[in-house]
């Protein structure tokens, strides 16, 4: 029975889907994928309605494929990913959580799906109330007295905090100069503070991953504008002065803008606004369970203490007396439009339905669980994997390849392996301030099944790597690509098809 | 605290959280505490809720049904009502299998394909799109996304900005999606830059002369075509105006590039755009899907993410995610870009679109726009009073102007069941009675028909 | 490199689906997945209401999981199935085409879906008006007077003809006693004349795998009701005779039953009425791409020359003069009902929405393309596998394992090892006239590429079992289990989970 | 011919079957033939057609959305009004993950698990649903599904029928839904067996004194419960008046079985039901889901598939389609049914529900059905002039009696946007003005308030 086992004959079926060729490899002379109905109004001579120098001639090597080619090519394209759906999929910051469906049928309801951003108000009664019920909502989750739902993204409502932040010192006379990032903080923070006009000031972290109050205090100074800080931090380590810290910056007028991608540790159980936070977005995409669609879309509200509400985007949504919705445009300190239109109105819908199946109960039990789960899988790991900040930790717990490095086995190396058991591997050399980091955020939604079986499999790999270190090295072996040279990608770009 | 639920009590099992009673026992004795609430310590008791949330719910799915199909149900849409809405958002046929396919799981829950191995699925399609991106447009690399049209034109006009150090001003077409501009001013505030507005000339196009005064000084022009006024503006004379500038085309009817001239094969050096027309349906403004397109020499300043081919260990093609030294978790707060999640779902609807559309109906999809918008056209200018105020080639949308302010004729509209503009006086001053009307290959005859004859009827009525 | 491709490395991910425990297993006390509104009307004490005697106590070990607890245990029970629109699935008989999802969509307008089968006629003219355009277009397409949608699948369609044809002649004096049913035909037809009170002849093929016509005069006496015969037959064969053989039935006052599950082979090109058939059933799970849902659910319409009309279910759509519908109970002769309510309503709904996507030339085309396909196939694996039966063959082409065999290698083999290329098998064992037979069936949906793929592997396959025939009669190798104890199963039935 | 379209011309490509022009070509060069024409040729020229099919189409998806959702909107449903059907077909709460997993490629267009190493999710859910059947009637061995309702009854007589060679007589309670009723005759026509029908007594219960006299020489005992008047059954009663017969419960409304006595432990031998109510639109009347389970002893005679537990040739635990000597196709004229293809996507929505709703949902949404079906029977019974003339306990359904003919206290309510129940008197004389109303967990106390008024206001109108 050893013909069985060799590799060529193992690996037909996923080779099958592996070598899936680009759609225009498929393109085949006279195939078809669409039929329109018959065109119904006369037909007019091309030249007389457009000019030929403002037309194209055929769209050169665009693809001729049936529907059915198109159905087999997604479908098959489909089965090379990993989804939330059929497992863990603990990348760290990124609140993997569970996609209820009710959300994608609600969204899909004709009523929404194709109303259109420029009608006029009366109109979209609907979609204004669900908007301003949207807001009430994060109102409350905040413990802040408005928020705008424009932005589309977490960065994009980065970019929007420190905008409203600019803007309301501006019209003190002084924008100031700094934005006071810690050295955990994800890559986004620094990009937004600069493009809304910025300089950055990195701050160290402390011992326990958090930063201290003196670090603080030495930092801000009068060209300070704001804080800008994740809470809890990138290593799921809550920043226990964090009220203190708003103290320090009010007291210099400067302002704490709270990157809120880890909502999902404490939703329910305390509110940014009860801790002097003056600026912070909502991930909707991670928090409030929006699907990531394999990279987005997503929205990312942000909510504002009194003293920045003149600055919101506009429009803002308002409810009259009589009960019917309008957009309020008559903010003059307004920081302008973030976006055409209204946000991604359709992820809005989503987190809605999200935020009404959870209730107060619910959103709270969010944070208990994730919590929870986190903990679990580091009490169940620690004895096997090095973990370099030792605080307690909320919603994901952050290890390091430090135990296994001696083996020449690097975090790199084990998030491949843990595909070979069926995993999609934690969110790996982030933050930097932990040297080959494995962050793990597990959510709620894993039961504890799936934590163990997580778990066993990070236990197994690390025997491995004392026993058979190559074996780790060269993984993955059983994904429908093993390792990339990304390397080459970077280094002779192919970013198109095309034709030979 | 003593009114929090109990969390191992069974009343507080929620259906979307796995862990219930026995599981949270279990799992409190591993970690070595005795609640849950030993867990949030370090939060300190100051900021600590002392109850729960003052928010409704939990709702069962049959409660969430009830309300928000209510809420779907005061809206008019095109949905029951014959639609002639554009600026910026179209309905167009959307094939069935798309979204369908978009409700895969492996498409729909996971997310950025860091990890190439199990992401391959997502790799290739935006690899895919991309591709479609280049022959489309005449140009040469295309992003993965970004949020949608506005902000694309944003992240084109800084583009433009970094290659040349030190000009300050951008000239953007006033009849750029008044949207798009607004949204470049509120990201450009604090950068120190200037936008200098060009207007239109009696045709609706770009006003030439204007444009020339303009550009001294300036780093970059954009352009939008089919601009919001639906004329198709003459790029070469464009670009016989701009020598030296950054060219920026900004497109916001997808469709039109089935038929309409590329701007990368005519002197324009970075597109953008919005993908909504390819199929989303409008959905109240997003999530849609923004794309940049650009020439070779520029693709290491493209903002967003980027999917490249190489191949795996064992020489087998694969794609990853490539570039990334432009972007925001490695360069921060040097980066292209701080754009993170991107809009991938909608690209991967776009990709799915024009696979599905192909080369001929792509083509189709937008001579079918064009003889539907121009019978339209043909009709209206039988009823007396109604005037096209612009000369200029048009797609599929155009103004429309009455001796009545906009408002009241479309309300008259909206009783025949028709949405039947956007008011232009809304982005412009000195435009009451104008408004927008859009047409697409979802419009039939009759419909059109319809249009004329409660556009005209309501003419009457207001005149009497 | 050795140890990456030791077994239980490269099955890890593979087994982690395949270890799906059942749904039972998952059960863990407090877990819950569902909600239903609080009760909104005053509860009364349940005795008031209803006897204990009348009530159950719990369900005993059902199971609580919660949402996320299903949602991954079905998406993982999905990814052990192969499926068309992942691929080839070419099992003959079956007509496994492609689903359009455009069917799938209309058949969820809520005015559909919710609309309740006793309601009363008016309130749903929508329903009765699809209904009757769905007999007019099977009208046209069998060529035939009418057509009974009632019938749920193929053999609930056979049994609704055989019962028609035993009223008729029942009603003559004399129902007969035989039905006259060729060697080559599919297990339902005997088993359908049966249930309807007939007992069979069997006829025996000829050396094209069709029936003589002396054979079938000789059968034919006066005892005999009707020959259940499949056109073309089951190896895919048209009986080029066929409107002699109803002569010979009709002269003898027998009827001519056509078995329509081939019509895919002939739609548009010719039509059963036209030959002389009496009555005819299609499976619109085949022909007309309602999904085949892992084995339905399916439709079975029937259709009827003018003598057989009298006798159709009841009721029977109708159209009034001013165009309104109603059903029809006012037929004495009716066989009577053959199912509760109107059948299945939404199964007919995806048929009718796929015949108009078609049109009269798209069904032209599946034929032709259908038989092109089945030809092509053919043309590349006839020097590789024994035919059996060299009769041009239209739809499908069944080969048998002859030239395989001195190897020691048979159809399950074959069968077998085709998994492990990543295709489904054909139908296989079936019809039972060849022995070890391949009936390979591609329909009018598959791209050449996919094609040369499965002659590829085919061919492949034959090679290998002249070079190393183990691999293939161990096959698969690549599956999420490989070859089962069927034995086993028989021997000791374990049908349901009990609780350990 | 020549009419006809070349179907190597680009014209007659169509999106649903990939080959075209030049993949044509190549294949018939393959073939040897020298066109598709020639591959027909066994087909005798007299029976083909000379022309093309004369009926619609083809259609864009575009055409038949519109003209399918037109359709559609003719009809008055549960979607738009308050419905209080029932009669066999119940509105239910219907989880909204079942339907989009239901449109996953892989249960959605795969076939019967013929092959196990590639269906084991299809046999794994079989077995899954089989083992639900079975906790939910207290017996022993469940199949894969069978046609419906009505149809499972049919093979349940044909069942008790093989069980006891010689007897011809089956008795049917004439509370059965008729339909089903209806059906059996239907299928036994040719058979030799005999109906005889037991009717109700004052309570609407099965007359135990008739079917005492009627139990002579049968071999079977079919009752449904909750019946067609609603009522519930008395299951031990009933058995201790049929010594000696199979004894068949039917179940129409299968969430019943959250909260009644399943009949495998009241002394039934077979149960027999339509799985509609577990969640499944009604859709006009199908595809549902039959369903069949029996006492061990009986497990060799079931019709339909069985899908058991076996191990592969690794030890590892798998499931496979078992037991087929049963089946057509082994058995052919002697099997135990002609079924072949079954509901089998159906029975796995079955199993999804049962799956999410688990002990506690199912348990709740009979508890619900009870209590709200309660409440309104309390309400109507305060209405003068409206009469409940069954007095058996009931589930969620029940007979109302008005002075007026049914047709016309319905035809009211209808204009009240309520579907207020299925008139009696089309299925029994003598009930003109009796009509069936249900209440499930769907029905907010807000309808049934509606309901109670416009009933009572309908009256009123009737009697001026
Ligand atoms: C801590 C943190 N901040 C900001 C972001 C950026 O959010 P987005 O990707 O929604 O733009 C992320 C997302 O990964 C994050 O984890
Ligand atoms: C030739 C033939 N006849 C009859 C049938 C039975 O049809 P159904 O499965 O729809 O009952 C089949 C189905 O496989 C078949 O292939």
């Amino acid at each position: 029975m050893t013909a069985i086992t060799e590799p060529e004959v193992a690996q037909h079926a996923a080779q099958k889907s592996a070598m899936e060729p680009l759609i225009f490899e498929r393109s085949k002379k006279g195939r078809r994928g669409y039929q329109l109905p018959d065109l119904d109004v006369p037909e007019q001579p091309l030249d007389d309605l457009l000019p030929a120098a403002l037309r194209r001639e055929e769209i050169q090597d665009e693809v001729e494929v049936s529907e059915v080619d198109v159905m087999r090519h997604f479908t098959r394209l489909s089965k090379l990913n990993v989804s939330i759906d059929a497992g863990l999929y603990p990348l760290g910051s990124c609140t993997m959580k569970h996609n209820p469906r009710i959300n994608e049928e609600i969204a899909r309801t004709p009523g929404f799906a194709w109303s259109h951003p420029l009608q006029a108000e009366h109109q979209v009664q609907g979609n204004l109330e669900l908007l301003w019920h949207l807001e009430q909502t994060l109102k409350e989750i905040f413990g802040l007295p408005r928020v705008t739902l424009q932005p589309v993204a977490g960065a994009h409502g980065e970019l929007t905090g420190i905008l409203m932040v600019h803007k309301a010192l501006a019209k003190t006379g002084n924008a100031r100069k700094y934005i006071l990032i810690p050295d955990s903080a994800h890559g986004t923070n620094p990009a937004s503070a600069a493009f809304a006009g910025y300089q950055i000031k990195e701050l160290k972290s402390n011992s326990r991953g958090t930063v201290d109050l003196s670090t603080l205090e030495a930092a801000v100074t009068e060209d300070v504008a704001a804080l800008m800080i994740t809470v809890p931090n990138t290593l799921g380590v809550f920043e226990s002065e964090i009220k203190a810290m708003a103290d320090i910056l009010h007291a210099k007028g400067a302002y704490l803008y709270c990157d809120g991608a880890n909502l999902n540790s404490f939703v329910g159980i305390a509110r940014p606004g009860d801790m002097g936070i003056d600026v912070i977005h909502s991930n909707l995409h991670k928090t409030f369970s929006t699907p990531h669609g394999g990279g987005g879309p997503g929205a990312g509200p942000v909510g504002v203490s009194e003293s920045l509400v003149p600055f919101l985007p506009t429009p803002t949504i308002e409810r009259r007396e009589d009960g019917t919705f309008y957009c309020d445009f008559s903010h003059p300190d307004s920081i302008g439009r973030m976006r055409a239109f209204h946000g991604n109105f359709n992820v809005l819908v989503r987190a809605l339905t999200y935020m009404r199946s959870m209730g107060p109960t619910g959103l709270r039990r969010i944070a208990q669980i994730a919590v929870l789960n986190a903990n679990y899988i580091r009490a169940r790991l620690r004895k096997t994997y090095h973990l370099p900040y030792d605080a307690p930790s909320l919603h994901e717990v952050v290890f390091s390849d430090k135990l296994q490095t001696p083996k020449d086995v690097h975090t790199l190396d084990i998030a491949k392996r843990l595909m070979d058991y069926g995993f999609h591997p934690p969110t790996i050399y982030f933050p930097l301030i932990v040297s080959g980091a494995l962050m793990i955020e597990p959510t709620e939604s894993e039961p504890k099944e799936e934590l163990d079986a997580f778990c066993d499999a990070m236990i197994a790999i690390a025997r491995e790597t004392e026993e058979r270190p190559e074996l780790v090295r060269s993984a993955p072996h059983t994904t429908p690509v093993r390792r990339l040279d990304e390397a080459r990608a970077a280094r002779q770009p192919i970013l198109r098809w095309t034709k030979k | 605290m003593t009114n929090l639920p109990d969390p191992t009590d069974s009343s507080s099992s929620h259906r979307y959280i796995s862990n219930a009673g026995e599981d949270i026992r279990e799992m409190l004795a591993t970690i070595g505490v005795d609640s849950i609430d030993r867990l949030f310590d370090t939060i300190p008791d100051a900021v600590k809720l002392k109850g729960l949330l003052d928010i409704p719910g939990p709702w069962s799915e049959i409660e969430s049904r009830r309300w928000f199909r209510g809420l779907a149900a005061r809206n008019k849409t095109t949905a029951d009502h014959a639609s002639f809405l554009g600026g910026g958002a179209y309905a167009h046929y959307q094939p069935a299998i798309i979204d369908q396919l978009l409700l895969r799981a492996e498409f729909l829950t996971a997310y950025t394909p860091y990890q190439p191995e199990v992401s391959q699925g997502t790799l290739q399609s935006i690899f895919e799109y991309q591709t479609h991106q280049c022959l489309l447009t005449g140009l040469d690399v295309a992003n993965a996304s970004l949020y949608d049209g506005s902000t694309a034109l944003c992240e084109a006009v800084l583009l433009a900005e970094r290659l040349t150090k030190g000009k300050k001003k951008v000239v953007l077409a006033k009849s750029i999606h008044p949207h798009y501009i607004d949204t470049v001013r509120t990201y450009i505030q604090n950068l120190g830059l200037e936008i200098v507005e060009v207007g239109w000339g009696a045709d609706g196009r770009l006003d030439l002369d204007a444009l020339r005064a303009a550009t001294a000084d300036a780093f970059a022009i954009a352009v939008q075509s089919p601009n919001f006024l639906g004329v198709v503006e003459d790029y070469d004379a464009i670009v016989g105006a701009t020598e030296g500038l950054t060219r920026i085309s900004v497109i916001a009817e997808a469709t039109s590039l089935g038929v309409l001239a590329p701007p990368g094969q005519h002197g324009f050096d970075i597109c953008v755009g919005e993908g909504q027309a390819w199929g989303i349906p409008p959905q109240f403004g997003g999530p849609y899907v923004g794309f940049m397109v650009v020439r070779e020499a520029l693709k290491r300043h493209m903002p967003g993410r980027l999917v490249g081919e190489t191949v795996d260990v064992d020489g087998k093609r694969a794609y990853v995610l490539t570039l990334a030294t432009r972007e925001q978790h490695i360069r921060r707060g040097k980066a292209t870009s701080n754009i993170c999640t991107n809009q991938a779902l909608i690209a991967l609807a776009a990709n799915m679109y024009l696979s599905l559309l192909g080369k001929e109906g792509l083509r189709e999809v937008g001579l079918q726009c064009l003889q539907k918008a121009a019978y339209l056209r043909a009709k209206l200018r039988e009823i007396q009073s109604i005037e096209l105020p612009f000369a200029g080639p048009v797609y599929n949308e155009f103004v429309v102007r009455t001796p009545f302010p906009a408002e009241t004729i479309l309300a008259d509209l909206e009783h025949e069941k028709i949405l039947g503009g956007i008011p232009l006086g809304t982005f412009y001053d000195g435009h009451a009675n104008d408004f927008l009307v859009a047409v697409t290959e979802l419009n039939t005859r009759e419909q059109i028909d319809q249009y004329v004859a409660a556009l005209s009827a309501a003419i009457s009525r207001e005149r009497r």
